[in-house]
């Protein structure tokens, strides 16, 4: 229970309390936030051995429950230790990267706040509970990125960040609604127990399955709502590092372990998944081939990377799915810090202004070259081994998915290699076309670069222990042993993939071939002439990649501008007609009054005709009446 | 008499005393009266709660008041003085005392602040909170005429260039609702016999027929008064002309007044009507909600912005009303408090804007964040608290009131809360563009001002941004004393 | 004679009465006329009076009241004429004409409409 | 044979002829004005005294028939005791205000024609028979005709007296054809005996008859409340007069009307409602919109009240018409409709009285910029344009407010708490009749009502704008030979605080105007 407490304390002590706008205390504020999060998530890894739930009620409507649970088991806290760290590394850097801004109290309360909120949706037992913390992380990503206030485009990216995230938040809610409104409770535990139980009809499942799928989809920038990723990057680097690569995008991918039977039993929800991946995947690593902005390079290339994951989840491999999380959010968050530095030092995003920084920057070079190895998937390293399980499960996966998935990963590692590498040789090598003497972060910047670097490299060999993989294990209720133990036969479930990480053998020569031959090829365009950018060799598909596929045009006409139209319409349709009608019958009723007025405005034979008509009209009335 | 009596009639009194003695008194010394009196009624509303015979968990008695009291007025015309608060009308209650006291205390600290003004807000305090105690249909409909004139003063003298005209809409269009709730309420005096609530609710006495043209009147009625879509085009008239004062009490509670009037008539004593009724007032609900998103994006003016975005929150709560399910009233509920606090907050801090640029125009404001941080920092918490974010009291009457719809199984009604929930996804749109425009960006050649707060701001603000925050966290505060009364209202409709 | 012929020929006076009070211009003659009508009315009740106690013989009630109504009628009658006169005097005095077609009934310049400019209100 | 005559019952009559005749005499003996207003206002007080002690007791018939007691004509119960003292009351109100006006006028002649009006009212009351009822009306209304001509330079007066008397004296045409047309047809003149006789039904040719005289009647007393086929001359003569009597003609003429209405139908032509009641629903609605309507356009403060008048009289009458309409003629219902008409009449009277001695002491009092030098003799001041009201507020604020308080009461909102009641009465009498449509057309009524008084009210708080010439000093009005009255704002001042105040003590508690109004449908 304590463990989003703090940060949360941290962060509301930082927004509230005026006084505390001192830098230093903010700053230290925001650090011991971090680092008491990060402590207590390591405390209970150690500590715990099975999952424990607390949960006390907040709030009955009617016979619906909502209780603020907790529920902490080895998956979450893996994921809640890797948080801690990015996070922490995030305020150590922005310390010194933000030193000359005076919003500096408000920014790291607001980071405070939002490891709250990641950790709050990562123990979250209650699906109540979830949706807050996810909400909050929307709200926080929204102010933070609009942090900045000399940049003219960061209030619109924060807007539509926002606006995205939230439009897929719709489905989110009503997914959340849906299940719990069918199970009659919103807790996680009886959900999923009412899930295996067979308690929700399929038709349910699928449509809760996909809604929370477009939720998802939002949050972590998969295919349909993936536009706001990288205009995203308007925000300050740390923010970016924390946000947009570790913690918030990756948070869809942990809800959807967690919630995995719903996904599982709703039938045509995963190959959706898939697709979406594969897509995603693609599309993510073409578009960062073209992007000069190094920033926009690595959000594209955040986005493939998280196709990876959402890919593996296709297949069934959650396991894998989460060991990419948890390495991508190590080596992204390192390559982020880095790219920070360099701009730090460069003074621009633009590749096109950098080159030749092997030199005066060391430390930011080696730390790069470390993630985007990782990146790659250079086999000592991290990325090298949680790639390499997803695309083995995939390859072992039944059905056309699986397949899909595998061809579409296979493409993408050629791809990353390529632009991973175009990265690295435009910002280290060849002659430097910056003016601005280069040299390396100050040390508040280097450290944390450096602690990200070692995890990047060697958190592949923890794979390797036996006991790190049923720490990962999906965490289903021990009876559910498969697709048999349901009464009615699933068609095409995926066999839960065998959940080794690590294998040698044969397989493993295949990826590594791949990233060699898109090294390679980058290279070569590179080495004819170092000065230009190698995305001069997609030639006529440059500009296709670098608009990102118009996606976002598509995205403006389609929906930002019809809205836009269809406001105003119905603004003038409610001004003039309903409050028409009503101004109308004001005025009617003056005018008539008028009317009525200007018969009066006779002599005074015409009231004695009224007396004596009136009198007429009234006798005969009478008499009829009568006689009727 | 016991003593939750003699508290009950002081929530009266006092305001009533207040409302005739400060006229007469010197303006500065007029004006703390009035403040004091407003204090008075908050702490006599507050001690209501003591010695409340236990929050009934069990759905006891349809109406179960913690304290009443009852006297005859005017037997002839079936008018009993029949007061008494309970789970459902105390939250309001103390929301009226507590928005009414701020609102004194703000104009205690302004240079232009007149005894008058306060004077009026005591009057339209009296009859809020009468409104909200009563337990005998004529009384309802005596307190809900009293708010009138207070509310038409306010607007017609101390408010903007077109006040005169937006005040005569606002007082002829409401007179419309309330002489309809009049019909509507002889309609069922004259079939049951008795205008007593409690008796009346669960309409047992009356006749299907009657129930249906009995909530049909109500239903007009109280449409008027929480803006339900087609009724609504006083409400943005009313509130960019109105003063902060004004405007905050407006929104802040006398909407409240049509969606308790709703709950508690409508549904308590003509439960039929309200089943009957149910789809078409849903209906128009969703309507409110997207209709008043999709305006508010077209807005142009801040405050008629901020009007247009209480038109769709009472959509939420009217469609919580309309599902009739338990889970629906309480949504309803809480959303009522919720929409009182921030859209009062939202107000005060409009008026604080117009006051220092002098425009409410979204075109000439803008860079709020570099000229005044510490407005643009609350506007900002509001506009966020007010698109209904988890965590803050707004959410939980938009989700829930989905969840209602949802829950009432028909295809018709999840539809309904589909559209809902984009509705609420809309909201966000126009709140974060208002942010965009006022407090983002560079800042206006619009000159502000004081940039810093003023004291009696701030101590204005406080409590609402604390109350956003705790019902956000604790939404047990406002929903604990409503379980029993509300479960009973439910079973009537069969919800 | 058939008691019916004196109804006939009071409602022919009450109709001719009434023709005048509609036709005449000047106000005497249209006093005239209204008192045309009141003869027509005091000869209805005359005969009244007759047929009553011949037809409705248990009507022992005081079989003369129409008569004693038609005394009141005459009565009344004087006294309107009095200050009828009187008044149409004045006016004549006044205006010149006693033209009951001048005399207007509404205020002869337009009327309002209802809400001239926004003005200021001020309150102490 | 002589009639036994209680002369007791008679004493309230007496009292009040004698006030008459001893106006006269006092201004003969003491030839001034402030003598005989003293006068006529100590022998109002008196009537009323006299006639609520008579009331008191046992209740008292006169004039009846040798062989048929039940057929009375005069007869003394509470209901009669009630209509005398409300006569002898308003009569009171009325010289009070008539503080201003009477400086201008002959005081002699005015006070005796009031006090000659207030016997017609008196004698009304206590009325049983037609023959006295339409002698009483004719006592009433005869001396008004001159009263309100009695402005002596003003052509409006001359030109509303003639109006008034013309179409007055055309409708008492009317309504005498429509008694003597009863009368052949029934044989009776006594309302108990009428109804007796058409109860036991109408001989077959004869209903015919019957039911049109019964309509006759009816239209001619409508007459009176100036309802609307009949109302073109009210506001002519409102305007015309002068301002007291223009609230005398509003209150105590139109409560007359209104009683005169009450006891032929509920008394005389009860067992005939099914003839009489569409007539009076009719006219009931068509009164209100037409009042209320023309209504938004006037100009003149007093032809505004007039033309509200006239759609309050709407209001008077719908109970009765809605009773009618609706279904189940039970007795009880019938007493439902004339208690919500009394109670509706008296909470009017009340407040009419009340905004009436606001407007007189607002323009009597030089508040306000007099329109020509012409009219600077404060006498023939008339009611004025409502532009000239404007920021009234800030010289007189209690008078403004307590116009404010009548106008609001008279549109039924709640500070103005008789007001509110009174629509309720209204209202609870419809639904409770079950004529509901007729209720929905009061109801919408009172929202357009709201439309033109609200305006008027907060035009008293209007802000004056500069270029009006400022109010006229009083010393230059008056000018010689002209002493401003024996404290003439005193006595407006005293009656308007008393009206207002009892018109807030009627607002707090209604149950007292309910129970003299069950009173008389008893």
């Amino acid at each position: 229970m304590l463990l989003p407490a703090v940060p949360f304390g941290a962060a509301l002590a930082g927004l509230l309390l005026p006084p505390l706008r001192a830098r230093a205390a903010a700053a230290v504020l925001g650090i011991a936030g971090a680092a008491a999060a990060l402590l207590l998530a390591c405390g209970l890894l150690v500590a715990l051995d099975q999952p424990s739930e607390q949960s006390r009620q907040l709030v009955r409507f009617g016979h619906l429950a909502v209780d603020f649970g907790v529920r902490v088991d080895s998956a979450a806290l893996l994921v809640a230790v890797a948080v801690g760290v990015v996070a922490l590394a995030v305020q150590v850097y922005s310390v010194s990267y933000l030193d000359g801004d005076e919003g500096y109290p408000a920014y790291a309360a607001q980071v405070s706040l939002f490891t709250a909120a990641m950790l709050l949706v990562v123990v979250a037992g209650d699906l109540i509970v979830l949706l807050v913390g996810w909400e909050v992380m929307g709200i926080c990503s929204y102010l933070l990125i609009a942090h900045d206030r000399r940049l003219p485009e960061a209030p619109g990216a924060a807007v539509k960040a926002f606006l995205v995230t939230r439009v897929g938040d719709v489905g989110f809610w009503l997914g959340v609604i849906l299940l719990g409104v069918h199970t009659g409770s919103f807790r996680i535990a009886d959900v999923l127990a009412a899930v295996t139980g067979g308690e929700l009809s399929t038709a349910t499942l699928t449509a809760a399955g996909l809604l929370l799928l477009a939720g998802v989809a939002g949050k972590s920038a998969q295919f349909p709502l993936h536009t706001w990723l990288p205009d995203a990057m308007a925000g300050p680097t740390p923010i970016s590092a924390l946000i947009h690569a570790a913690t918030m995008v990756a948070a869809g991918v942990y809800v959807v372990f967690r919630l995995y039977p719903v996904f599982s039993y709703g039938d045509g929800v995963l190959p959706v998944l898939a697709v979406v991946a594969a897509v995603t995947m693609l599309l993510g690593a073409l578009a960062a081939t073209a992007a000069d902005d190094i920033k926009r390079v690595l959000a594209w290339s955040t986005v493939s990377q998280l196709a990876y994951m959402v890919g593996a989840l296709a297949v069934g491999a959650t396991a894998a799915a989460l060991f990419h999380l948890l390495t991508h959010a190590a080596f992204k968050a390192l390559l982020f810090l880095a790219a920070g530095a360099v701009i730090h030092a460069v003074g621009s995003n633009l590749m096109s202004a950098m080159g030749g920084l092997r030199r005066p920057m060391p430390v930011t070079f080696w730390s790069m070259t470390i993630g985007l190895g990782a990146l790659v998937g250079v086999p000592p390293l991290a990325g090298f081994w949680s790639k390499d399980a997803i695309l083995h499960s995939a390859s072992g996966g039944a059905g056309w998915a699986a397949g899909l998935v595998f061809a579409a990963g296979l493409a993408t590692v050629v791809v990353t290699a390529w632009y991973a590498t175009r990265l690295w040789l435009r910002t280290f090598f060849g002659l430097s076309r910056s003016e601005a003497t280069a040299h390396d972060p100050p040390p508040l910047m280097a450290w944390p670069v450096v602690a990200l670097a070692v995890p990047s490299g060697l958190l592949g060999f923890v794979a390797l222990s036996d006991g790190f993989v049923d720490r990962l294990s999906t965490p289903v209720p021990a009876d559910w042993t498969g697709a048999a133990a349901r009464p009615d036969a699933l068609p095409a479930q995926p066999v839960l993939a065998d959940q080794a990480l690590v294998h040698a053998g044969g397989f493993v020569l295949l990826p590594l071939a791949a990233a060699a031959v898109g090294i390679a090829a980058a290279w070569l365009v590179w080495q004819r002439d170092p000065a230009t950018d190698p995305a001069r060799a997609l030639g006529r598909l440059r500009p296709v990649f670098e608009r990102e596929f118009y996606l976002d045009g598509f995205q403006d006409v389609l929906v930002v501008r019809p809205v836009r139209a269809l406001a105003r319409a119905v603004r003038r349709a409610d001004e003039s007609v309903v409050d028409g009608t009503v101004e109308g019958t004001g005025r009617g009723t003056v005018s008539l009054g008028g009317l009525v007025a200007r018969a009066h405005r006779a002599a005074l034979p015409r009231a004695v005709v009224a007396v004596l008509a009136g009198a007429l009209l009234a006798g005969l009335a009478a008499t009829l009446g009568a006689a009727l | 008499m016991t003593a939750g009596q003699v508290v009950l009639i002081l929530t009266l009194a006092v305001p009533a005393a207040g409302a005739v003695a400060v006229p007469l008194l010197p303006d500065r010394v007029a004006r703390i009266t009035g403040t004091g009196a407003a204090g008075l009624t908050l702490l006599a509303s507050v001690l209501l709660y003591a010695g409340r015979g236990g929050t009934s968990l069990e759905p006891a008695a349809p109406v179960r008041p913690w304290h009443s009291v009852r006297g005859d007025w005017a037997p002839g015309l079936d008018l009993q003085f029949h007061i008494g608060v309970d789970g459902i009308s105390y939250p309001l209650v103390v929301l009226t005392a507590l928005l009414t006291l701020l609102c004194c205390g703000y104009l205690l600290g302004r240079p232009d602040g007149s005894r008058m003004l306060v004077a009026l807000l005591l009057a339209a305090e009296v009859g809020i909170v009468g409104t909200f105690l009563a337990l005998d249909l004529v009384l309802f409909f005596v307190f809900f005429e009293v708010v009138l004139l207070p509310m038409y003063a306010m607007i017609a003298i101390w408010g903007g260039p077109g006040r005169r005209a937006a005040a005569r809409k606002f007082v002829l269009y409401t007179l419309l609702g309330s002489v309809l709730l009049l019909v509507g309420v002889f309609v069922v005096v004259a079939a049951a016999g008795t205008a007593d609530i409690v008796a009346l609710t669960g309409g047992g006495q009356l006749g299907r027929g009657t129930q249906l043209l009995g909530f049909t009147f109500f239903a007009l009625a109280f449409a008027v008064k929480a803006p339900l879509w087609p009724l609504h085009t006083w409400l943005p008239d009313a509130h960019t002309e109105a003063p902060t004062v004004g405007s905050v009490i407006l929104a802040g509670v006398l909407l409240k007044l049509g969606t308790y009037g709703l709950i508690r008539i409508g549904v308590g004593v003509t439960p039929e009507g309200a089943a009957w009724a149910a789809t078409v007032l849903g209906t128009l609900a969703v309507a409110a909600i997207v209709v008043g998103a999709l305006v508010c994006l077209a807005q142009t003016e801040l405050k008629r912005l901020i009007a247009y975005s209480s038109v769709g929150h009472m959509g939420f709560v009217l469609l919580g009303i309309a599902t009739g399910s338990a889970a629906g009233i309480q949504a309803a509920l809480i959303g009522n408090i919720a929409h009182g606090v921030i859209t009062g907050l939202l107000f005060f801090l409009a008026g604080a804007i117009k006051d220092r640029t002098g425009t409410g125009e979204l075109a000439a404001l803008g860079g709020l964040r570099e000229t005044a941080p510490g407005l643009a920092g609350i506007l900002g918490f509001a506009a966020i608290a007010s698109l209904g974010l988890p965590g803050l009291a707004g959410f939980w009457g938009e989700v829930f009131a989905v969840v209602a719809a949802i829950q009432r199984g028909s295809p018709g009604w999840t539809v309904l809360g589909v559209v809902a929930a984009v509705g609420a996804a809309l909201t966000a749109g126009y709140f974060l563009r208002l942010l965009r425009r006022v407090t983002h960006g560079p800042p206006a050649a619009v000159p502000v001002a004081p940039a810093g707060l003023a004291r009696i701001e701030l101590v204005a603000w406080a409590p609402l941004v604390g109350l956003t925050l705790v019902i956000g966290l604790l939404p047990v505060l406002v929903l604990g004393m409503a379980y029993g009364p509300v479960e009973a209202l439910a079973v009537g409709v069969g919800g | 004679m058939h008691p019916v012929v004196p109804y006939v020929v009071a409602a022919l006076l009450f109709g001719i009465g009434g023709f005048g009070v509609l036709r005449r211009r000047n106000a005497i003659l249209l006093l005239m006329a209204v008192e045309l009508m009141l003869n027509s009315v005091n000869l209805v009740l005359v005969t009244a009076s007759a047929t009553v106690r011949a037809t409705l013989a248990a009507a022992g009630t005081a079989a003369h009241t129409g008569q004693v109504f038609v005394l009141f009628i005459i009565v009344i009658a004087a006294a309107e004429v009095g200050v009828g006169l009187a008044i149409v005097l004045q006016l004549y005095r006044l205006r010149g004409s006693a033209e009951v077609d001048t005399v207007p009934l509404a205020d002869p310049e337009p009327d309002r409409e209802p809400e001239p400019g926004p003005e200021r209100v001020v309150v102490r | 044979m002589t009639q036994a005559i209680d002369h007791v019952a008679l004493l309230p009559a007496y009292l009040a002829a004698g006030t008459a005749l001893l106006a006269l005499l006092t201004d003969l003996a003491v030839a001034r004005r402030a003598a005989t207003l003293a006068v006529t206002a100590a022998g109002a007080a008196t009537v009323a005294v006299a006639a609520w002690a008579v009331g008191t007791g046992p209740v008292r018939d006169t004039f009846c028939l040798a062989d048929a007691p039940a057929a009375c004509s005069f007869r003394a119960d509470p209901t009669s005791a009630l209509v005398a003292t409300l006569f002898a009351l308003l009569t009171l109100g009325v010289l009070g205000l008539s503080g201003y006006a009477v400086r201008g006028l002959p005081a002699g002649e005015y006070c005796f024609l009031l006090a000659a009006s207030m016997t017609g009212g008196v004698v009304l009351g206590y009325s049983r028979d037609l023959i006295t009822l339409v002698v009483a009306l004719e006592t009433l209304t005869l001396p008004l005709y001159a009263l309100v001509g009695l402005r002596r330079r003003s052509v409006d007066s001359a030109q509303g007296a003639v109006t008034f008397f013309v179409v007055s004296v055309v409708s008492v045409a009317v309504t005498l054809l429509g008694a003597a047309l009863l009368y052949a047809a029934t044989g009776a003149v006594h309302l108990r005996a009428l109804a007796a006789a058409l109860a036991d039904g109408v001989p077959g040719e004869l209903t015919t008859l019957a039911s049109a005289g019964a309509v006759l009647v009816l239209a001619g007393l409508v007459f009176k409340v100036a309802a609307v086929p009949f109302h073109a001359w009210a506001p002519a003569t409102y305007d015309g007069a002068p301002l007291p009597i223009a609230a005398y003609l509003s209150t105590t003429s139109k409560l007359g009307g209104v009683v005169a209405v009450v006891y032929v139908v509920a008394i005389g032509l009860q067992p005939w409602l099914d003839v009489v009641g569409p007539a009076l629903a009719g006219f009931a609605v068509l009164t209100m919109t037409v009042g209320n309507l023309v209504a938004l356009r006037q100009r003149r403060m007093v032809r505004l009240l007039a033309w509200s008048s006239v759609a309050q009289a709407g209001y008077i009458l719908a109970p009765l018409g809605a009773f009618a309409v609706g279904t189940g003629r039970t007795s009880d219902a019938l007493a439902l409709a004339v208690t919500a008409t009394i109670a509706y009449a008296v909470f009017y009277v009340m407040i009419e009285l009340a905004a009436f001695g606001s407007v007189v002491v607002l323009r009597g009092g030089a508040v306000m910029p007099a329109v020509s030098l012409a009219s600077l003799d404060r006498s023939d001041v008339d009611g004025g344009e409502i532009e000239q009201y404007r920021g009234v507020a800030r010289r007189s604020p209690w008078v403004a407010a307590a116009f404010t308080l009548a106008l609001v009461g008279l549109a039924g909102l709640p500070p103005g708490l008789a007001g509110l009641f009174a629509k309720i009465v209204v209202v609870r009498s419809l639904l409770g009749g079950g004529a509901g449509w007729l209720a929905v057309i009061v109801a919408l009524n009172a929202v357009i009502g709201l439309a033109y008084y609200l305006p008027v009210a907060v035009r008293l708080y209007g802000d004056r704008a500069a270029a009006e010439p400022a109010a006229v000093p009083a010393e230059r009005v008056a000018g010689p030979g002209l002493r401003p009255g024996w404290g003439a704002p005193l006595w407006s001042g005293l009656a308007l605080a008393a009206t207002t105040v009892v018109a807030i003590v009627v607002g707090f508690a209604p149950q007292l105007v309910l129970d003299a109004a069950a009173l008389v449908a008893g």
